[in-house]
């Protein structure tokens, strides 16, 4: 039981220090992709010891839980997903479970941007949610068919299945659904392609308009477990999660740095076109995954 | 990072993390504006300095005043710094906030800036260089690190005064002021 | 060309003195009270493009000279290409005192704005203008400031300069 | 405690209220509530016992039955739960308006229909109480006059066609089988050829999916939700148009029993059904993300929402009818919060249900702000809330099932409604109050009381599923199925396991520790709607508030597809019928000589019909 205790206290703790590294991380290489020095690694942490000390301002109650829930619900999900050995509640409750507590932060978002009372937050949290049906439908597609192919839907069991037979990105069907999975990745971060929801020069940076010193904080951690989470999803359904930590860090860092050079150089999609482009490609490369997938099934 | 650095981080990590990240927000008012974009891109890069440009007053602690200010911007600077969240910092470019630079006699721009709003530092210069910035940007850190870019509490002790020079140069504002200007003089401060 | 625009205008208008300045500008002064209709007139011609509605106030001979430039895109006569397009440039002259004249927002609506801010400016008024409200300038003035009497240091000394500093803790 | 006593309280309660309305108003509100209080306490206190009793035989030799076994019991304590619900909130709703008595009466007469449904033992008995509910809701949609009254009509002659359709079934069962006894009826079925189980699946279906509405069925819905009032939308959406699922659930599992459903069905007519309930999830739910009227909006929300309880049950597998019967009830619960709280909205804001002229008042009605947002939670289907369960159920069976196609359409189905669901509470509770509602005071306590008791409902039963999911599997096995291992927290099974109290205590205490860190940073300054950024402006009075086209670009792109073909089609019927009746109506022209040679032609056709075939 001491085990499972550490764990849940360790798993929090250990995603927030990957993604903060993360961010620092993607400033600086893309600093370094447009040939200037960046900020130092561990700028992030100096911005958040800053907007913690920072005034702010608070536009009611539902303004403040909505970003409180927004935070918990991200940290509830890691909890979910296992880290390398490190799998504090993995098994209540699976990959439905883990798909619908991910719906908690933007719910959480959109509720306290709402209180704000502006429309440029109103614009952001409306591009949100058009784009998170946008890559929900090929999402929805590759869950469905490693669910299909692993016959169950308890993520342990995928990850387990898969040390035996090898990584599912190179197992047939299902490398077309981790494709298509790389490919939806910068939608469901938010990244430079898909940061329609967050675009600072047209809506000044939608959701985040009202937010001052603490809850910038805890915005830009929020920010961080969706990075964590969405490339620990992506490592574990596709390459076979880890024995231990390190190994996990590794593979996470790879398919990170891959998905920022895509971010790096890319202008921002306008919300069509963002929708246009997730539901042709990566929906059809996960929609004929599935089809196969069924078909050795029965 | 050495020692002593360290070891200034344990004492005020307020006052660093206010020096090394100044999330600035610029105000396009004047002719100045065309020497921020060198500044935030790959040419002179002030993200070195934990400078970046952020989208709105709420997220900023770093003001910058790019050129001569008319009198109708002026309301919209006013209105922009005090939707800032303290500690804030304003800086301002050239010699038209100064005294009206070249505008001296002109009907139209407001002469000196720092009647409305508290101004922590100046940059000389008809539209300083990216050098010049960058100058005033380790300016300002040792300006935070004595303690003497305190424009925010100027701001708030003496608001009363501000909110009359305001008055005096807008006519009637739309917007309630920030603290009660009311007669007794500590009005809780933000 | 412009000896047949010329000789058009002499001959439909009585008190009006047409000159020609250089082979693609004229200029034509006219009573005041003959404005629109030369206006109407010369859009009918073709000249139907407003350049620029401007004021000059003589103060030495006390008055406002008020400039109507007008060309036209679609005359296609032959002999004069794009760059020397022909200006007609229509000058009336307003007494000072009595600063007011009607609008012209009938024949060209493109003029609102500029009668506008030639008000606001000029301190011009045009009777039948949809809407004379301030345009540009942020206080009020009593005496406009384009005007020549306009005195700009006088102004800037009893109005910023009489704005106090604000030092340290004072009451 | 007999089934009788139950029935004669709720019909005598409803006659009682409108003679006493006449004399004393007071009275007959307080006489409403005691009466539905009591039916539910009676209906409480029957749980577990069945009693069988056939309370008049003499109608044709068939013995007209009252029965209750585990499934009516858990129907029957919703009902009654929502309807006192329902008439606890509309004592304020409907304090000015006229005819109030007439309301009271007809809100306890369909309260009353629908037990005496779902308690009904026999077809004939369920017939009668099917008509007494479609014509009370009939008189109640239709209430407040004006184009209520077109969208009654357009209900009630749907609702006839599908009581036509049961009574077409009832006759063919009562031939063949000579009794129409429901348990008699399911023991003698099994025999019975394929084609004959198909027809009456069918022909019942039809009936059951009008009053489902279905997809192609459901035309009426939007029109009646939209003009009845508030409090009964909430009745009506909430238990009312179930009762079509009561009525699947019937025929399939009780009368037919599942095992012929599945063997028999030529077409396998369970499949078919989850094909319709899949349509019937997406087309909606996309035409209810252009609505801008909050009712509007709700009523193609709960079509859609229907689609999911289909799925559920079509399957016939334990773990579908379990999650798709506590769905029925759960999102019963929740889509009754989401109607009560446009009601308080419409009663203080003196009728205003339009999205883009409401806005920002969560600050004045926060209830009714908290009833909604848990009602959106519910709707969704957010980890804390009942329906997560329900639905966490139904979409382990479709993919367990090896239907991943039918799983992507519900769960598809669960992120548009996250899309139009958030536009209506946003437009509703959330940006700036407009000028004119800066003074509406909190919704009234006998609004808030409903909501407050049915949110704490929906939160309770999602941290604690075990509670209604061991009744209902009790219900299960009642019918064969074996039974799900469910603990108080959720179902245990080796093919993934839920358990909502580590998802709940994660939740509770993650929040706790990022509230804490949230208070460690400096205090916040609360600001009022005007200081906002704006771009150093100074914000508009009412021009600051983004509602219309509120997914703008999502518009452009599904709006052309998504006009409601199908209801054009049935007004094409009813305009083409229309012309045909005008035209023979042209042949009497009043004019005796006309009508003399109609009877003559028509004697020689006949004498020529003799003469060439004898038929006689």
């Amino acid at each position: 039981m001491v085990t499972k205790v550490m764990q849940i206290i360790l798993s929090p703790v250990l995603a927030l220090i990957v993604g903060v590294f993360f961010l620092g991380l993607a400033r600086k290489i893309i600093a370094r992709i447009h040939w200037r020095y960046g900020p130092p690694l561990i700028q992030p942490v100096i911005d958040m010891i800053r907007l913690f000390y920072q005034k702010s301002v608070s536009h009611g109650s539902m303004f403040d839980l909505g970003l409180i829930l927004s935070l918990a619900g991200s940290i509830v999900v890691v909890l979910f997903l296992p880290f390398g050995r490190i799998a504090p509640l993995s098994g209540s409750g699976g990959l439905l479970v883990i798909l619908y507590i991910m719906l908690l932060a933007p719910l959480g978002m959109a509720l306290s941007g709402g209180q704000g009372a502006n429309p440029n937050i109103s614009i952001g949290i409306s591009r949100k949610l058009i784009l998170s049906l946008g890559y929900e439908v090929p999402l929805l597609l590759v869950l469905l068919a490693v669910m299909t192919h692993y016959k169950t839907i308890s993520i342990i069991e995928v990850v387990s299945s898969q040390q035996s037979t090898g990584w599912a990105l190179i197992s047939f069907p299902l490398f077309l659904s981790g494709l298509s999975y790389f490919l939806i990745l910068p939608a469901i971060l938010g990244l430079r392609p898909f940061d329609v929801s967050s675009a600072p020069q047209e809506i000044s940076s939608g959701p985040m308009v009202e937010y001052g010193g603490k809850y910038l904080a805890l915005a830009t951690i929020e920010h961080a477990f969706v990075l964590f989470i969405s490339i620990a999803l992506f490592v574990n359904l596709f390459l076979g999660g880890a024995a231990n930590p390190v190994i996990f860090f590794v593979k996470m860092l790879v398919v990170f740095v891959l998905g920022l050079c895509i971010n790096a150089v890319f202008p921002r999609f306008r919300i069509e076109q963002a929708i246009k482009y997730l539901w042709k490609w990566p929906t059809l490369l996960a929609f004929v995954g599935l089809i196969i997938t069924l078909a050795i099934r029965s | 990072m050495d020692r002593n650095q360290i070891a200034k981080w344990f004492k005020e990590p307020a006052k660093m993390a206010n020096k090394y990240s100044l999330h600035a927000i610029y105000f396009c008012t004047g002719c100045g504006i065309i020497e921020v974009p060198p500044v935030i891109t790959s040419r002179w890069d002030a993200e070195r300095f934990g400078v970046i440009p952020v989208a709105t007053p709420r997220q900023a602690n770093l003001f910058l005043i790019t050129g001569y200010v008319s009198v109708k911007t002026l309301r919209a600077i006013i209105r922009t710094y005090e939707q800032m969240l303290e500690p804030k910092y304003t800086v301002g470019f050239g010699s038209c906030p100064i005294n009206g630079g070249m505008y001296w006699d002109s009907y139209n721009t407001i002469k000196h800036l720092d009647k409305y709003i508290p101004i922590d530092g100046w940059i000389a210069g008809c539209m300083p260089r990216p050098e010049a910035i960058f100058i005033a940007v380790i300016h300002l850190w040792t300006l935070i690190d004595k303690d003497m870019a305190t424009g925010y509490i100027k701001y708030r002790e003496n608001y009363k005064s501000y909110r009359r020079n305001q008055e005096m140069a807008l006519g009637e504002l739309e917007w309630p002021p920030l603290f009660p200007v009311s007669d007794e003089p500590r009005g809780n401060e933000q | 060309m412009n000896k047949s625009v010329k000789e058009k205008l002499e001959s439909t208008f009585k008190d009006i003195q047409v000159s020609i300045l250089e082979d693609s500008r004229i200029a034509v002064t006219a009573e005041n009270h003959s404005v629109l209709t030369i206006l109407r007139f010369l859009k009918d011609d073709g000249f139907n493009h407003l350049a620029l509605l401007s004021a000059v106030d003589w103060i030495e001979d006390n008055v406002f000279e008020l400039c109507f430039i007008l060309t036209s895109y679609q005359r296609d006569d032959d002999e004069y290409s794009d760059s020397q397009r022909l200006h007609i440039i229509l000058k009336t002259t307003i007494p000072r005192e009595k600063p007011d004249f009607q609008t012209i927002t009938a024949i060209f609506p493109i003029a609102e704005p500029y009668e506008r801010e030639i008000h606001e400016l000029f301190g011009i008024k045009f009777e039948g203008h949809p809407r004379l409200t301030p345009l540009l300038l942020e206080r009020e003035y009593e005496i406009p400031p384009f005007r020549k009497d306009f005195d700009t240091r006088k102004y800037v000394k009893d109005v910023f300069d009489k704005i106090p500093f604000v030092e340290d803790k004072d009451e | 405690m007999s089934l009788e006593i139950l029935l004669i309280i709720a019909f005598g309660g409803a006659l009682l209220t409108y003679l006493l309305g006449k004399t004393f108003e007071k009275i007959r509100d307080f006489l409403a509530v005691v009466i539905s209080l009591s039916l539910v306490a009676f209906v409480a206190c029957l749980y577990g016992k069945s009693p069988e009793k056939t309370f008049y035989s003499g109608f044709f030799g068939l013995g007209l039955v009252l029965r209750l076994n585990m499934l009516s019991w858990f129907f029957a304590i919703a009902i009654s739960s929502l309807g006192a619900l329902c008439i606890i909130f509309s004592l304020s709703y409907m304090k000015g308006r006229e005819r109030t008595d007439f309301y009271y009466s007809m809100m306890l007469l369909v309260n009353a229909a629908m037990l005496g449904i779902v308690l009904a033992g026999d077809l004939v008995s369920f017939y009668i109480f099917w008509e007494v509910m479609s014509w009370s809701t009939f008189l109640l949609i239709s209430y407040n006059r004006g184009p209520a009254l077109a969208a009654g009509m357009k209900y009630i002659i749907m609702s006839i066609i599908g009581s036509l359709a049961m009574l077409i079934g009832m006759l063919s069962l009562y031939v063949t089988y000579g009794t129409l006894n429901i348990s008699e009826i399911s023991a003698v079925i099994a025999s019975a050829s394929s084609g004959d189980i198909l027809f009456i699946l069918i022909i019942f279906s039809i009936a059951f999916g009008i009053k489902n509405a279905v997809m192609p069925l459901h035309t009426w819905l939007p029109d009646s939700y939209a003009e009845a009032p508030s409090p009964f939308t909430a009745v009506l959406s909430g238990m009312l148009t179930r009762m079509g699922i009561y009525g699947f659930l019937l025929v399939m599992y009780v009368m037919v029993g599942m095992k012929n459903v599945i063997t028999h069905g030529l077409l396998n007519y369970h499949y078919v059904l989850s094909l319709v309930g899949a349509i019937t999830i997406i087309i909606p739910l996309l035409i209810a993300l252009i609505q801008d009227d909050a009712k509007k909006l709700l009523a193609w929300s709960s079509i859609g929402q229907g689609g999911y309880m289909l799925l559920g049950i079509a399957f016939g597998t334990s773990l579908g009818f379990v999650g798709g019967v506590y769905h029925t009830i759960i999102y019963a619960a929740c889509v009754v919060l989401l109607f009560m709280a446009v009601g308080a909205v419409e009663y203080r804001t003196g009728g205003i249900r339009d999205l883009n002229q409401l806005g920002g008042l969560i600050k004045r009605m926060p209830i009714a702000f908290f009833g909604a947002l848990v009602g959106i939670c519910g709707l969704i289907g957010v980890p804390l809330t009942g329906p997560f369960v329900s639905k966490w159920l139904i979409y382990k069976t479709l993919i367990l099932e090896g239907h991943p196609l039918l799983a992507l359409i519900a769960l598809i189905g669960t992120w548009i409604s996250i899309l139009y669901i958030y536009k209506f509470l946003h437009n509703m509770f959330l940006g700036q109050l407009p000028e004119k509602y800066k003074d509406i005071e909190k919704s009234p306590f006998s609004m808030r009381l409903p909501m407050i008791v049915l949110s704490v409902a929906v939160l309770f039963f999602g941290i604690l599923p075990g509670i209604p999911l061991k009744v209902i599997n009790a219900i299960g096995t009642s019918f064969g199925f074996e039974s799900l291992n469910v603990t108080l927290w959720g179902v245990a099974s080796e093919t993934g396991t839920l358990n909502t109290i580590n998802i709940f205590s994660a939740v509770l205490v993650t929040g706790v520790i990022v509230w804490i860190i949230f208070r460690l940073g400096t205090k916040s300054v609360p600001v009022s709607q005007e200081d906002s950024y704006a771009a150093g402006a100074y914000i508009p009075k009412d021009k600051y508030h983004y509602t219309a086209e509120f997914y703008g670009p999502l518009y452009k792109m599904i709006k052309p597809f998504l006009r409601d073909v199908i209801d054009e089609f049935y007004y094409w019927i009813a305009a083409s019928v229309q012309r045909l009746c005008s035209s023979v109506r042209r042949m009497y022209t009043g004019d005796v000589g006309y009508y003399v040679t109609y009877i003559i032609l028509f004697l020689a056709f006949l004498i020529l019909v003799q003469l060439k075939w004898k038929p006689w």
